[in-house]
C-alpha cells in the first residue's frame, strides 16, 4: 500500500508534533521541582514516561489507522495517542489533573482515554493486549473491518498476557496487531536481561502468525510492515506480531539517574533519529522544502501553544468529584 | 406467580438465554460453556440455541479473555465471562480490578463496561483449598465491582437481568452447592418458583428472610439456607431475624442497622475467610451508625486454607448446628 | 544415554502399578457414590482426575530423574507421583484424607506433597511451571547437578504461566524441563480450539531452546528425547521443551458425561495402549516372559493391598487439627 | 542506644544485607533490584557487595519470579522477592495466595517457604489509580501469609530481620513515602535512629506510639505519622492514644481491645479501601470481645479508585487535619 503526498507529509509533521509536545512537557513537568525534584510537586505531580525517539512507530502504525480502529498503550503513550488523534488539549489537561482533560483529571499520563477515536492505555505493563484482542473480536461480531493494535514496549513480550493474548487472537482469527517497540531497555534492565531470544519476531512463530522485525527506527519501514499487517487483519486472516527496534532517548521516567546506562549510548542513537531521517527522504523526494518545514513547525508551536494555554487555564476538578464515576 | 420449580442453575441460564435473544450484543466467554454448558450448569443448551460466535470457548488464558471482554464491552458489546472457579482469580485478577474496574472511573465515565463476570464460589464437597474458596471479601474491598451473590433461583434470575442490563462490571457470584445439580448435595429451598417472564431484582436490596427480635443473623448465599435452619431449629427459645444481603456492592447497610437496632445483638455468618472481610464490614457498619450491639458474634471460615478431609472440612464451615450454636450464645 | 534392562523393567512394572492403582482408585471413588452419584460422598469425595493413557510419559520423563531431582505437577498427578517415587501409602493415606497421609488430610488428590522425593502438584492449570524454575535455580545456586522437571497438559501452555517461566529459565540457563502431556483435551475444550499452533514444541523458539514432539504414546520414545533434555540439564546448559501426543481414557474427572468426546475415540486409542506397547517390545527382547510378567503384576497387587489396606484403615484428623499447620 | 539515623530504605538495605552476610541462601530478586537498586531505594548497593548470582534482575515476568521464589525456597533457599508497587499484585496472585500461602498448609507442614516478598504501596503523589493503592487488606484476609508494615526507619530494621529469619512467607510493604528517597517527600519522621547490630521486632506486638484517654487511633504505616500530627494538634482540648499496628498479621487485637476498653472510643485511619478490610476488622475485634464502644468511627480511602489530580487525590487520603477533624468528631 503506497503512502500518498499527504500521508507522508501528516508522518513527518505528527513526529514533529511528538517530539516538540513531549519538549514542551519535560520543561512543564520540573516546574515546581528546581532545584530540588521531588516527583509529587509541580504542575504535572507523578511519574512522566516520555517517548522521544519513539515517535517512528507511532506514525508508521497509525498511517494505516482509522478513527474506527482500537489502539491500546502502554505507561508509554503519548507518541501513539497523538498520532492516532487523541484531542490534544483534553490530552494535556488531563496531564495537568484538569476538570476539562480527557478522565476530568482522574486518569493522569498513564491513563488516558478518548472513546472519540477508541484510545486507551494502562500503567500496568503488558494489560494492553487483552482488551485490543477484545476490541477486534467487538468489530469481527459486528461485521466491521475495523482493526485493533496493541503497542508494548519489549519487557512486556514477556509478561503472560502477551502469550495468552497472542495465542487467543491467533486462534479466533480476530484482527489485531501486536506491536511492540523495542527499546532495549525495561526501566534499567537491557533486553538481554530479560529476553531469551534475539527478536521478539521470533515468537509469532508460537502462534502461527506472521512476524516481523523492523530492525531501523523508520518510520517508512515500519509502516510498510504496518500496512502488510493491517490489511491482512480487514481481510480477515488474522492477527501480526511486528517488532521495532526503536530509541529512548530519555530516562524510562523523568527523574531516572540512569546510572545504568552506557555513556554515549543516547548520542549515538540521535545520529539515526526518526525524524530527521524521514525529513530527508521527504527532502530528496521534493515533498518538502525548507519553507514547507518551516511551516509546519511554525503550525505545531501554534498547536502546542493552544493545548498547553487550555491545559494551564482550565479548573482543577472539585475535591469531592473523586467521589463521582466509580460506576457509570 | 407461577408455580414453575427451577433449580438455581436452569434460573440462571434462563436469565442469560432471555437477555441474549433479547440484545444480540450479549454474548457468553468462558471454559467449557460450549459443548459441555458451563462446569456447573451456568450455560447449558446456549451454544445449540445460539452458535459458536456468541458462545465461545477459550483456552485456559483467563487474563486474555477477561481482558478480551473488557475491550469488547468497550466497543458496546454486553459480555458475559465465566472464571469457572472464583479461586482462580489470581491469574487474572489485573484484568478484573486494575482494569474492567478502574477504566470507568480513570476516563471521568467516559467509558463503559457492561461486563458479567459469573463465578462459582464455596465448599463442602471436598474439593480443597484452591477450590473451594468464597473470596468475595476480596471484590467487595477493591472499587468499582458491583458483586452479586444470590442464594436461590428466584433471586438468582432477577439479580442475573439485572446484572446483565447493568452498564458496570458484576460480579456474580454463584455457589456450586445451591445449583442443584444431580451430582452435588443442594439445600431443597434453593430451588424456587420462578416466573417465566424476565424480571429484575434492584442491587443492594437485602430481603428479611425471617423476621425476628431477638437476634439478627445477617449472611449471604449458601449460609442463607443453613441460617433459616437454625433459626428454625430454636424458634420455641429464640426470636431470630434472617438477613439475606443478596449483594456485597452495593451493601445494604440501612437494613441491618435496622435490625440491630430492634434486636441488639448481631451474629455473622459468612462462608468466606474471617479477617479482613464481610463479618467485619457489618460491625463497622453498625457501630458507625451508633446502633448499639449489646452482642456482637461472627461465625466464619476461620482463617486457614480450606482443608480437604471431610471431618477438617466440616469444621472450617459454618452448619446449622454450629450457627444455632453460636446463635443461643450470643443471647444468652 | 542406554536403558538398561532393570529400568526398562522398572519402566514397565511402574506403569503397570499407575494403570492398576487408578483403577482401584476408580472403584474406591464409587463407593458411596452408587446409585447416585454425588461427588461429595463417599470414602473419597471431591474431584478426582485419573491419568490412565498417560503412564509412558511418567516413566518415560522419570527414568532419568533421582531422588534430588524436582517434579512438579498438573491436577492429574497420580502418575508422576508414583513414577517419581512418592511414597504410595501416604499418598493413598492422602487421598482418603486420613491423618496418616501425606498432607495429614490437608491436601487431597490435587495435592500432594512429597519433599523426601521433591514431589509437589497444585490444581491451577499452568502453576507447576515457575516453581519448578525455582527448584532449578536453587540447584544451580547450590552448585547442586539436580535438575527439576514440570509436567503439564496442553491446556496449560496457553496460560501466561507457561511462557514467563519457559523465557525466565532461558535467561538464566536453569536445568528445568518442561514437559506437555498432550491428551488432545482441556476438560471439553480440544487442542485444536484452544491452541494456536499444531504442536507446542514449536513454541519453544520463541525461547531459544530445543523444543520436541514425541507423536506417540511410547515410553522408549519419550524417555531417550527425556534422557537428551535431562542430560543438557545436568550439564547446565540449561532448559528444554518436550511435548507428548499421549491418551486420556477416562473422563476428565470421574462424573464427566463426556457428551462432547467423538464415539469410539477412546477405543481406538486403547489399541495404542502404551503399556502393552513396552510390553511387546520387552517380550521381543525377552527381557520379559509370561510368567516374569505374572510375577510383576503379582507383586504390583500386594503393593496396592497394602497401600489402601494402610488408607482405610488409617484415622481421620482431628477435625480441630483443621486449625494446625497455616504457618510453619 | 546509637543516635545514627538512617532513612527506611536505608534500614531495609541495612536489614538485608546484614542478612546476606550471615547467610548464604539468602538472595534477592526482582525487577531493578540490580544496578538500580530497587525504584524506591530497598536493594541500593547489595549487587556491587554480592553480585549476580545473588542479586537477581527479572524480566517483567511477576508469575514467573515470585513462583520461583516458592520453588527456591522448597529447596531450602531464602528468597526475598520484590514485587516493586503492590498494585501489581493482579498479575501474580495466584502464585502468592494460592501457592506460596498455602503450601504449607496443604503439605501438613511438610514444606517450608521461607519467602520474604517485599512491596512498594501508598500514595499522596499523584500515581494514579493503578500505582497508589494500599491494598494490605486483601493480603490480611487471606490464609498463610504474614502481613508487615512498618512505620518507620528503627522498626523496618527489625522487622525486616525478623521476616527473612522466618519459615514463612511475609509480606514486607513499604511505603514509598516513608522511605527517605531524595525524590519523594517523607515525613521527617520516618527516619530514626537505627542500631548498627541486627536486631529483631516481633510480628504481632502493636506499638502505643502516645497514651491517651479520650480516644484511641488505630493505624499503619504513613498514616501513622499523620495521626500523630493530629493527635499533637489536639492535645490542649483531647488526650488521644495512637496505636501503630506494625503487623497485620498477626494482628494484635489485644492492644488494641485493651486501649478501647480505657478510652470507650475508636477511630481507624486506613489508606486502603474504607470496606471490607482493616477498619472493619478493627470494629469486629472490639465487639466480639465485648468492650463497649461509645463511639466507632473510621476515616479510609472511600472505596474509589485512587484519582491522580491532586486535589482529588488529597481528598480521597486521610490527612492530619481530616483525622483531627474526625477525632474531635468522635469525642463530640
Ligand atoms: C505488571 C507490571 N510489572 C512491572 C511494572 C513496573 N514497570 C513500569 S514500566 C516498566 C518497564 C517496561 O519496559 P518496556 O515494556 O520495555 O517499556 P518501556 O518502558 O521501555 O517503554 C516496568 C518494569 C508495571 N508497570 N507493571
Ligand atoms: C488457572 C486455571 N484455570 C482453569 C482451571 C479449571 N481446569 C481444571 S483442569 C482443566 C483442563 C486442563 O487441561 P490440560 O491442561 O490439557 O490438562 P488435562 O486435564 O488434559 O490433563 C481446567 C480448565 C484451573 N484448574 N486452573
Ligand atoms: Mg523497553
Ligand atoms: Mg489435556
Amino acid at each position: 500500500m503506497q503512502l500518498d503526498r499527504d500521508k507522508l507529509l501528516w508522518m513527518y509533521r505528527t513526529m514533529l508534533l511528538i517530539r516538540r509536545y513531549e519538549e514542551r512537557l519535560v520543561d512543564a513537568y520540573l516546574e515546581g521541582k528546581m532545584p530540588r525534584f521531588d516527583i509529587g510537586w509541580g504542575p504535572i505531580p507523578g511519574e512522566m514516561h516520555l517517548a522521544a525517539g519513539q515517535e517512528p512507530v507511532a506514525v508508521g502504525v497509525m498511517a494505516h489507522l482509522r478513527k474506527e480502529d482500537t489502539v491500546t498503550g502502554p505507561h508509554r503513550p503519548h507518541h501513539l495517542a497523538i498520532a492516532k488523534g487523541v484531542d490534544l488539549k483534553k490530552m494535556t489537561a488531563e496531564i495537568y489533573g484538569k476538570k476539562t482533560g480527557l478522565g476530568h483529571g482522574k486518569g493522569g499520563h498513564m491513563h488516558l482515554f478518548d472513546p472519540a477515536v477508541k484510545f486507551s492505555c494502562s500503567g500496568l505493563i503488558g494489560a494492553g493486549f487483552p482488551p485490543a484482542v477484545g476490541a477486534a473480536l467487538a468489530a469481527k461480531m459486528q461485521g466491521k473491518d475495523w482493526v485493533a493494535a496493541a503497542f508494548a514496549g519489549e519487557g512486556a513480550a514477556n509478561q503472560g498476557s502477551f502469550h495468552e493474548a497472542l495465542n487467543l487472537a491467533a486462534i479466533w482469527r480476530l484482527p489485531v496487531i501486536f506491536v511492540i517497540e523495542d527499546n532495549s531497555w525495561a526501566i534499567s534492565v537491557p533486553r538481554s536481561k530479560s529476553t531469551a531470544v534475539s527478536s521478539n519476531a521470533d515468537r509469532a512463530a508460537a502462534y502461527g502468525v506472521p512476524g516481523v522485525l523492523i530492525p531501523e527506527n523508520d518510520a517508512l519501514a515500519i509502516a510498510e510492515a504496518a500496512g502488510v499487517a493491517v490489511e491482512r487483519a480487514r481481510r480477515g486472516e488474522g492477527p501480526s506480531l511486528i517488532e521495532i527496534r526503536t530509541f529512548r532517548y530519555l530516562g524510562h521516567f523523568q527523574g531516572d539517574p540512569e546510572t545504568y546506562r552506557p555513556k554515549g549510548e543516547v548520542e549515538e542513537l540521535k545520529k539515526r533519529d526518526g525524524i530527521a531521517r524521514l525529513g530527508r527522504v521527504l527532502t530528496a523526494q521534493k515533498l518538502l522544502t525548507e519553507s514547507l518545514d518551516g511551516e509546519l513547525r511554525a503550525g505545531v508551536e501554534r498547536e502546542l501553544d493552544d493545548a498547553f494555554e487550555f491545559a494551564r487555564s482550565s479548573p482543577y476538578p472539585e475535591p469531592a468529584d473523586a467521589l463521582l464515576h466509580v460506576f457509570a | 406467580m407461577t408455580e414453575r420449580k427451577l433449580t438455581m442453575s436452569r434460573a440462571i441460564v434462563e436469565a442469560i438465554d432471555q437477555e441474549m435473544a433479547r440484545d444480540p450484543k450479549v454474548f457468553v466467554m468462558g471454559e467449557d460453556v460450549g459443548p459441555y454448558g458451563g462446569i456447573f450448569g451456568s450455560t447449558t443448551g446456549l451454544l445449540q440455541k445460539y452458535g459458536e460466535d456468541r458462545v465461545r470457548d477459550t483456552p485456559i488464558s483467563e487474563t486474555a479473555f477477561i481482558g478480551t471482554a473488557t475491550g469488547a464491552a468497550a466497543e458496546g458489546m454486553r459480555p458475559i465471562v465465566e472464571l469457572m472457579f472464583v479461586d482462580f482469580f489470581g491469574v487474572c485478577m489485573d484484568q478484573i480490578y486494575n482494569h474492567l474496574a478502574k477504566n470507568t472511573y480513570m476516563s471521568g465515565g467516559g467509558v463503559r463496561l457492561p461486563v458479567v463476570l459469573t463465578t462459582a464460589y464455596g465448599g463442602g464437597y471436598s474439593d480443597a483449598a484452591q477450590h473451594s474458596q468464597a473470596l468475595y471479601g476480596v471484590f467487595a474491598h477493591v472499587p468499582g465491582l458491583k458483586v452479586v451473590v444470590p442464594s436461590n433461583a428466584y433471586d438468582a434470575k432477577g439479580l442475573m437481568i439485572e446484572a446483565i442490563r447493568d452498564d458496570n462490571p458484576v460480579m456474580y457470584f454463584f455457589h456450586k452447592g445451591l445449583m442443584g445439580l444431580g451430582w452435588m448435595t443442594s439445600p431443597a429451598t434453593a430451588a424456587t418458583p420462578v416466573p417465566e417472564e424476565p424480571y429484575t431484582i434492584p442491587f443492594g436490596k437485602a430481603e428479611v428472610k425471617r423476621s425476628g427480635t431477638d437476634l439478627t443473623i445477617v449472611t449471604v448465599g449458601l449460609m442463607v439456607h443453613r441460617a433459616l435452619e437454625a433459626a428454625a431449629s430454636l424458634e420455641k427459645k429464640l426470636s431470630i431475624e434472617v438477613i439475606d444481603l443478596r449483594t456485597l456492592v452495593p451493601l445494604d447497610r440501612p437494613t441491618v442497622v435496622a435490625s440491630v437496632k430492634k434486636t441488639g445483638r448481631l451474629l455473622v455468618v459468612d462462608e468466606d475467610y474471617r479477617s479482613f472481610g464481610l463479618t467485619g464490614e457489618l460491625a463497622a457498619s453498625v457501630a458507625e451508625a451508633d446502633v448499639p450491639m449489646r452482642r456482637y458474634r461472627r461465625l466464619a471460615e476461620p482463617d486457614v486454607p480450606i482443608p480437604y478431609s471431610r471431618p477438617l472440612e466440616q469444621f472450617v464451615f459454618p452448619s446449622a448446628e454450629t450457627i444455632a450454636a453460636a446463635a443461643r450464645a450470643a443471647v444468652a
